[in-house]
């Protein structure tokens, strides 16, 4: 990955701004706390908060790099393949081969929507498949919820959540979060990887250039959407078992895809990487604001907050951090 | 053209309809032979792209269908085969327009058209090499972003990118526009070599009647849906219609362009 | 004979059904159980049917809407079960004349029923939790004298709902010392990491309150656990008391406070008999009979309650057969629920006695604190009075503004 | 051939301009309407009128708003809740500080107050585009809302944030909002304005600026080189889809629920009109009203079907069912026809001229 | 041959060079365009010719030179001031608006001509509706002199390519320009086709007075309708002069041409 200059440009400045702004409003206002380790835990809890929300972004990154298209139905992916995990391990399976049961779920579930959706809707405008997603997401909440009801359950797959105290017990951190963090960094390795050494990686950009361009060279996509749909299934699935054992699976998990838009649309749509930077920065940018800015004006900022934020990287990167840029001639 | 054995691609009457309600090829047929060149012309809307679209199945993409009438090649019916497939087995298409993966490196466009190839990395390398010999340009821009270079950069990446697949049989929808003349002739030298050295079979949908003739060996002419005449090119460039309508060579000899006639109409085979 | 239409709005599915089908379900089994041991009220057969809203406004009206006009006299009264569903039915219930009754939730103004006399609140308002959850902090700390300087905090669903305590812990901060922060969790509450930052390792208070919903409960006090925030002193109000929002947090939630206004756990008269009316014979709502005792399904066997015993009291004035909504508005004017009456239905402890008047919509207004030991509701205090004098003149000042803005003339009720 | 439009030869220009020229066409309008003002509030039960066609006639006119961001102009929006919330509140302090103004003054007020919040989240698209702009317009969905919620000046300090309207009539003791205006009434109201207003997006997508917005739509770079502005016309779009989206959202308020807390317009809200226009078809007004049935009709449809034929199922599965089968119709007509209902309704005339030949 | 009289200057281009990154797509041209000619750029591809189009209607921004236009030289421009100053064009690559009838992309042509207000608009009546019929009035005279009436309400994206190149010629000359940029108009038409288009061509130049500049690859029109031509070969200026000197130039016909011309 090649980074251009006024993308560390951008970055620096986020980073001075994250810094300057709470600490001059501490000086200046007497409402807000400020003290260096109470900054950083904050800080540090939002970076870590922000891995939760790339776990998802990175299932849109995907599919979105595979075909242009937006998935609108990650979140319901989320949820179902929890639910399933859960539902399967629930009638007596053991967690490992019911996480096994699960990735082979979503597989199937990846062929059925190339068989049904994908595949008559080759060459349609991207806004059209985007509904057509829709349509996949209100199926998925239905027949989720039909085979394994409505009620919450706990998936409890022993990750400890302990709050920890470092640096001298001045800064806490909870080990949840940690392991979070890990989980997403491997993960996101791995997808760079991935996407790097196989030629997989150059017949996704195509295919999501040209769909009918792709098809004359004889890119087969519908092989290349099976495999696409079946990796978001699987990051899916990671993000529903994280964000499970955090809420316990129920319906609400489909939700957490709006905390991952502004994560997506800052790193831009099409960068595995910038899933991962998008979700720190938007992480800790909405932690500290919320904490250091809110008390100002009334709180519970953090919501628009994320999106005012992305919004502002826009303004000066139409296409994200690292997207591709949007090419437009004549 | 009788009916031949050695026929490599067979159409036989197709007709197809976009959006289930358009019909625009009204009972096409036509035959490539194995290592011929064969011409396709008609004017804007006869419906030539569309007859290519439907042998390497991308009509699909269009909303368009072939409701009837069979696509055979080499022996066997391809209708229901994917585009995908159709590479595989050795048709593969350049498509009108350019159509580059604009977000893609020239050099990046040129590689995933060898997706199929099974040859391993020195032998797609090797292609690459002719592909830049022929276009030199190309290697100069090998690197920019295929959505930021000339018109006539984006076809050589379109048609380069098709070799790179290996074919037994291109189809080429107007490979010559948008180039300069002297890569024009240039293309087309590339397309007998292909032809002669490679006994690569090449369908040709192209404007430029005088060169097309020049090129292939048999051609058809296209009007509105449907084939109105055919025969051997040398034959067609002899035709004094198609002189006068295809190649604008009257009985004086080569008009000037200023000077043509207000309101002289096309004749038609068809009404 | 003809049978009695009863309409209920429910949410099992959507983002809050796991809180939704527990009510559901307790509704539902008291119905039923009224029709297999007694063959209905006073002979008259009761009818249930359920319409979904999934927790959504609009498709409330609809529901509303779709069942009003059901049955022979329409629907004796609505309870809508969701703050958003019972504003948009304001105006509505007015014009067809049916009695919208809020259980613990809702416009708690609707106390004063001169001016809302269609709306009906008990057994208990947020405004009275609010006071409840005070009064218990203050025997905690050996009297309402040790609040001052204390730090309490309230973590509240930033929506109509979440902001209903607030004045009202407000104008306590202001009588007792206090000291009273606030702060809004934006819907659907699934990040609280800055609030319980800014809570559990800057403010530090000495408790918490909280006005959750859904997902945002069980979050909260996860994250209360993450920041080692004591459970013993976050108290939640009902609706963040169900056990459908423990079960998640797991071990985080020991010791965990709750108020809740009606009895917890299965040890009454009324969970027997369903259990061998129903259940036992395999009729029973929910998924099994060990389902019966969880608060929210208490909650729904208390909102039928209350609603049968309001037709019982129309049809011993209009006669026994179905009733129309009015005639039902009219009985819970003047509905007593006694002591006796709830020894005799097996509820006594479960629920607390109502008894409300044309200008009295709401009656005691009492609630208990529960705590959760881990895997269950433990009732640790007796029912709590609220401060009725300050209440009253807080719900009449607010249902004089809405009369006013409304045009309403309120009615009179000597 | 049952439909045809040979044998019309329009001699001006002005009638071939006309909205509709096609004669059968015209008639099917007027039906249409009469149908709409006469037949449906002489048969429909209160349900019909007051649950079904209000909403159904409010979410058609904020759809009609998006479909001239989105649709015509090209500027994928999703805060649409936010803006019909905005006309929401502007209603609401509009009526009850100036309780003498009528309602159809308050109502368009609220509409030109949302035109301005309009314009200003419209700033942005200048340089987002595409599904960065959608998401980027979440911006403004989420702040409004959040604004609202959060500064008692917007619902005059009600405790609990709810607003609710004060009841209001179009002259005389025609009352359409508030506890005694009847279901007709509201509906006749809502009507008007809607079909009004559908005239008027007519006219302006066949005027200039509808063509300015569809050429930014379609190449917005080609649209400036021959001479189109931007900002203006990209901000024209802005504000009179807001325009349209206040105005639902002061009668979703006013007159459909008559009291609403912000949250009635969350992000959901906008989803749904968007999911309206595309299922409806992009860049038609038509469209608006057919996505608009769609998305309000079928899911009641659905949940009241196995009533209907006597199937007793119980809420939470004719729900989750109701789900899978409304995914499942919105893929099963993308893939009839990616364009949306309205174009499949222009086939089905394509279809009709043509018959009884196939094509 | 004919002996046609060229009228002042109208446009200017003083050693324009342009770069992207380390690409350098313009080095120093300068040529002038007169009134009422045919001026012809050619070259090989990428050489730079639609580069050049660009940097005149002010797409493009170059780094060096200037350009003067009616006796102004010009300040950085914005887009869609080109339009504004009356100078139209056609793009190589169609860019015709897809979602739209032929006859509403032509009438898009008008915008700048239309002076009623969007409230005017909204109602249709009155001085909005005069004016869309005034409009289409003229519109209707381009259709058909470019005989296109046929497929007057037909979406343009499903025209076949000659036909939308035609149409893009409506939508320049409904602008009524003083000076018309021509990007490869003729590009993928047959003979017969390219005569049409050369009919239109010198038509709009003789009966409108329109300035055009045309890029082409056919050596056949460009030689037979341009006054005079310039040469860019890789960001460099060949040559510039008569059709016959340009055909004649040996640099010309190594870079460009080939043997067979
Ligand atoms: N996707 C489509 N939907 C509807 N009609 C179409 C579509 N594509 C092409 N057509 C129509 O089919 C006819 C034939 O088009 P086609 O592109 O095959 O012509 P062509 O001979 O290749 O012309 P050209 O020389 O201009 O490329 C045209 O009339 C065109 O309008
Ligand atoms: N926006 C841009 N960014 C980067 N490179 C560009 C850009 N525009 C043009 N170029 C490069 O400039 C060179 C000249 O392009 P231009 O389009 O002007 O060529 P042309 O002379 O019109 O060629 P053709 O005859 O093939 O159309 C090309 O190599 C192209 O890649
Ligand atoms: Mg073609
Ligand atoms: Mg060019």
């Amino acid at each position: 990955m090649r980074i251009e200059k006024s993308v560390i440009f951008i970055f620096i400045w986020t980073l001075l701004l994250m810094v300057a702004i709470p600490w001059t409003i501490g000086k200046v206002s007497s409402n807000i706390f400020f003290e260096w380790p109470f900054f950083f835990e904050v800080a540090i809890g939002g970076l870590l908060a922000g891995v939760m929300y790339s776990l998802v972004a990175l299932g849109f990154v995907l599919i979105f790099k595979a075909s242009g298209v937006f998935n609108f139905a990650q979140g319901a992916m989320v949820l179902f393949s929890a639910l399933t995990l859960v539902g399967l391990n629930e009638l007596g399976l053991p967690m490992w081969l019911a996480i096994i049961a699960t990735l082979a779920v979503m597989l199937l579930l990846a062929v059925a929507i190339e068989r049904v959706v994908l595949r008559s809707l080759v060459n349609q405008e991207h806004i059209i498949l985007f509904m057509a997603t829709i349509g996949i997401t209100y199926f998925l909440d239905g027949f989720g919820q039909t085979l394994w009801g409505s009620e919450v359950k706990i998936l409890d797959l022993g990750i400890p959540n302990n709050p920890g105290l470092y640096f001298d017990g001045k800064i806490l951190i909870n080990d949840f979060d940690l392991v979070a963090a890990l989980i997403a960094g491997l993960l996101v390795i791995g997808l760079a990887l991935f996407f790097q050494y196989t030629r997989i990686g150059r017949a996704l950009r195509a295919v999501a250039d040209d769909h009918q361009a792709a098809l004359s060279v004889g890119i087969p996509l519908k092989h290349i959407w099976v495999i696409v749909w079946a990796v978001a299934g699987i990051v899916a699935l990671v993000a529903g078992i994280m964000w499970g054992s955090k809420l316990g699976v129920q319906f609400s998990l489909a939700l957490i895809a709006l905390k991952a838009l502004p994560v997506l649309i800052l790193g831009g749509f099409t960068s595995v990487p910038g899933a991962i930077i998008g979700g720190l920065i938007i992480g800790a940018g909405e932690k500290l604001a919320e904490v250091f800015v809110a008390p100002l004006i009334g709180g519970g900022i953090e919501d628009w907050f994320a999106y005012m934020l992305a919004l502002a990287f826009l303004v000066f990167r139409p296409q994200g951090l690292f997207g591709e840029k949007i090419i437009e001639r004549v | 053209m009788a009916d031949n054995d050695n026929a490599f691609l067979t159409i036989n009457n197709i007709e197809v309809i976009y959006d289930h309600v358009i019909l625009v090829l009204k009972g096409v047929s036509l035959e490539v032979p194995k290592g011929g060149i064969v011409a396709l012309l008609g004017a804007n809307g006869a419906g030539k792209s569309t007859t290519l679209k439907a042998i390497s199945n991308l009509l699909g993409a269009e909303r368009g269908d072939v409701t009837k009438g069979s696509i055979v090649y080499k022996g066997e019916k391809v209708h229901d085969l994917n585009p995908a497939d159709l590479v595989k087995r050795g048709i593969v298409q350049v498509m009108e327009g350019r159509h580059c993966f604009e977000h893609l490196s020239i050099e990046e466009n040129l590689l995933t058209g060898a997706y199929t190839r099974k040859g391993g990395r020195k032998a797609i390398a090797d292609d690459m090499k002719l592909v830049y010999d022929y276009f030199p340009r190309l290697y100069e821009r090998r690197s920019s972003q295929a959505g930021y270079t000339s018109g006539g950069e984006q076809q050589m990446c379109a048609i380069g990118r098709a070799l790179m697949a290996r074919p037994d049989m291109i189809l080429l929808d107007e490979p010559s526009m948008g180039l300069a003349p002297q890569l024009v002739e240039e293309i087309f030298e590339i397309v007998r070599k292909l032809n002669q050295n490679e006994g690569v079979s090449i369908l040709l949908a192209e404007q430029n009647t005088n060169i097309a003739l020049k090129y292939s060996d048999y051609g058809y002419i296209m009007e509105n849906g449907r084939v109105v005449m055919e025969g051997n090119a040398k034959e067609l460039g002899d035709n004094e219609d198609v002189k006068e309508f295809y190649l604008g060579i009257s009985t004086e000899g080569r008009k000037s362009f200023r000077d043509v006639k207000h309101y002289r109409r096309r004749k038609r085979w068809l009404t | 004979m003809e049978s009695q239409f009863i309409g209920s709005l429910v949410y099992r599915t959507g983002p809050y059904a796991p809180g939704g089908i527990p009510w559901a379900d307790g509704f539902a089994d008291y119905i039923e159980l009224l029709n297999a041991r007694d063959g209905g009220i006073n002979g008259v057969k009761l009818e249930l049917e359920e319409c979904d809203t999934a927790y959504n406004t609009d498709k409330g009206v609809e529901c509303y809407e779709r069942l009003k006009n059901k049955g022979s006299t329409g629907m004796p009264a609505v309870m809508p079960l969701s703050t958003g569903i019972t504003y948009a039915l304001l105006d509505r219930v007015v014009a067809d004349k049916i009695p919208l009754i809020t259980s613990g939730y809702g416009r708690a103004d609707a106390a004063d029923g001169r001016v809302f006399p269609y709306g009906f609140v008990p057994p208990a308002t947020y405004w009275g939790g609010a006071d409840i959850a005070i009064n218990y902090i203050a025997s905690q700390e050996g009297g309402y004298g040790n609040l001052k300087g204390k730090k309490i905090a309230l973590v509240y669903h930033d929506s109509a709902y979440g902001k209903e305590p607030i004045n009202t812990l407000k104008a306590l901060a202001a009588q007792h010392g206090y000291e009273f922060s606030e702060f809004p969790v934006p819907h659907p509450g699934l990040e609280q990491k800055a609030t319980w930052l800014k809570i559990g390792r800057q403010l530090r208070p000495d408790y918490v309150l909280m006005w959750g919903w859904g997902v945002m409960n069980a979050t909260a006090i996860k994250e209360a656990a993450a920041v080692g925030f004591p459970r013993e002193k976050f108290i939640g109000v009902w609706w963040s008391g169900n056990d459908a929002d423990m079960v998640p947090a797991g071990d985080a939630a020991k010791g965990y406070k709750s108020l809740q206004f009606n009895g917890v756990g299965s040890d009454f008269g009324v969970h027997k008999q369903i259990k061998s009316e129903l259940y036992a014979k395999g009729k029973g709502s929910a998924k099994s009979a060990e389902n019966t005792g969880e608060v929210a399904y208490n909650r729904g066997l208390q909102s039928a309650f209350i609603l049968t015993e309001a037709l019982r009291t129309a049809m011993a004035e209009f006669g026994n057969k179905p009733v129309t909504g009015e005639q039902v508005a009219w009985a819970m004017d003047r509905l007593d629920i006694t002591d006796a009456r709830l020894k005799e239905v097996g509820a006594d402890g479960l629920f607390d006695p109502i008894k409300l008047s044309c200008a009295d919509h709401l009656g005691k207004g009492r609630a208990k604190v529960t705590q959760w030991d881990g895997s269950q509701w433990v009732a640790i205090s007796d029912w709590i009075e609220p401060n009725s004098e300050m209440l009253r003149s807080m719900y009449e000042e607010s249902a004089a503004a809405y009369a006013k803005e409304k045009g309403i003339t309120p009615r009179d009720c000597k | 051939m049952l439909y045809r439009e040979a044998g019309e030869f329009k001699s001006t220009y002005q009638a071939d301009q006309a909205i509709l020229t096609i004669r059968q066409d015209r008639w099917f309008m007027w039906a249409l309407l009469a149908v709409a003002f006469v037949l449906i509030p002489l048969v429909s039960s209160e349900y019909w009128l007051g649950t079904i066609m209000l909403p159904f006639l409010i979410l058609a006119l904020a759809a009609l708003g998006l479909n001239v961001l989105t649709g015509y102009a090209g500027q994928l929006s999703l805060g649409t809740g936010g803006f019909m919330a905005t006309g929401a509140f502007a209603a609401y302090k509009l009526a009850t500080a100036f309780p003498e103004l009528n309602i159809l003054i308050v109502i368009l007020m609220s509409g030109a107050i949302t035109a301005g919040v309009g314009l200003l989240f419209g700033l942005p698209s200048l340089r987002i585009k595409g599904f960065y702009l959608a998401v980027a317009t979440l911006a403004s969905q989420f702040f409004l809302i959040w604004m609202f919620n959060k500064f008692g000046w917007f619902t005059n300090y009600s405790a609990s944030g709810v607003i609710s309207a004060p009841p209001m009539a179009v002259f005389g003791d025609n009352f359409v909002t508030g506890p005694y205006a009847t279901a007709e009434a509201k509906y006749l109201f809502t009507l008007t304005l809607v079909v009004l207003f559908a005239l008027m997006t007519k006219n302006l997508v066949r005027s200039n600026i509808g063509r300015e917005w569809m050429a930014v739509r379609d190449m917005d770079i080609a649209a400036e080189i021959i001479g189109i502005k931007m900002l203006p016309t990209k901000l024209k779009a802005f504000a009179y889809s807001s325009f349209l989206c206040g105005i639902a959202g002061a009668l979703w308020a006013f007159v459909y629920t008559g009291s609403v807390e912000p949250l009635a317009f969350d992000v959901n809200r906008s989803f749904q009109i968007l999911f309206m226009i595309i299922i409806g078809g992009l860049g038609s007004i038509m469209g608006a009203f057919l996505g608009s049935a769609f998305i309000v009709l079928l899911p009641i449809f659905l949940s009241n079907a196995p009533h209907w034929v006597g199937l007793n199922i119980p809420v939470d599965l004719i729900s989750h069912i109701e789900f899978m089968v409304f995914g499942a119709l919105i893929i099963f007509f993308l893939i009839v026809e990616p364009h949306g209902l309205a174009r499949l309704w222009q086939l089905l005339k394509e279809k009709l001229r043509l018959w009884p030949f196939p094509y | 041959m004919y002996e046609r009289k060229l009228g002042d200057v109208v446009l200017q281009v003083d050693g324009i060079s342009l770069s992207f990154g380390a690409m350098r797509v313009l080095n120093n041209i300068s040529f002038n365009v007169r009134q009422g000619e045919i001026r012809s750029i050619i070259g090989p591809n990428g050489a730079g010719k639609s580069s050049m189009l660009n940097v005149i209607n002010g797409v493009y921004h170059p780094q060096q030179g200037a350009i003067t236009y009616r006796g102004k030289t010009r300040d950085l421009m914005k887009v869609h001031e080109a339009a504004q100053q009356g100078i139209a064009r056609t793009f190589q690559n169609i860019a015709l608006f897809k979602g739209m009838s032929t006859l509403d992309n032509i009438m898009t042509g008008r915008n700048l001509k239309i002076k009623s207000n969007m409230l005017q608009q909204a109602i249709y009546w009155g001085k909005a509706q005069r004016e869309e019929i005034e409009h289409r009035r003229k519109v209707e005279e381009i259709i058909d002199f470019l005989e296109i009436q046929a497929i007057r309400k037909i979406p343009v994206g499903k025209l076949p390519y000659g036909m939308q190149k035609r149409v893009e010629l409506g939508r320049a000359l409904a602008a009524e320009p003083d000076l018309l940029l021509l990007d490869e108009p003729m590009a993928g038409m047959n003979v017969e086709e390219k005569e049409d288009m050369c009919r239109f061509v010198l038509d709009i130049n003789d009966e409108f007075g329109t300035t055009i500049v045309l890029i082409e690859h056919d050596m056949g029109v460009v030689m037979d309708l341009s006054d005079r031509v310039v040469v860019l070969d890789y960001g460099l200026q060949l040559a510039d002069g008569p059709p016959d000197e340009v055909r004649r130039n040996q640099a010309v016909i190594d870079a460009y041409l080939g043997v067979s011309n």
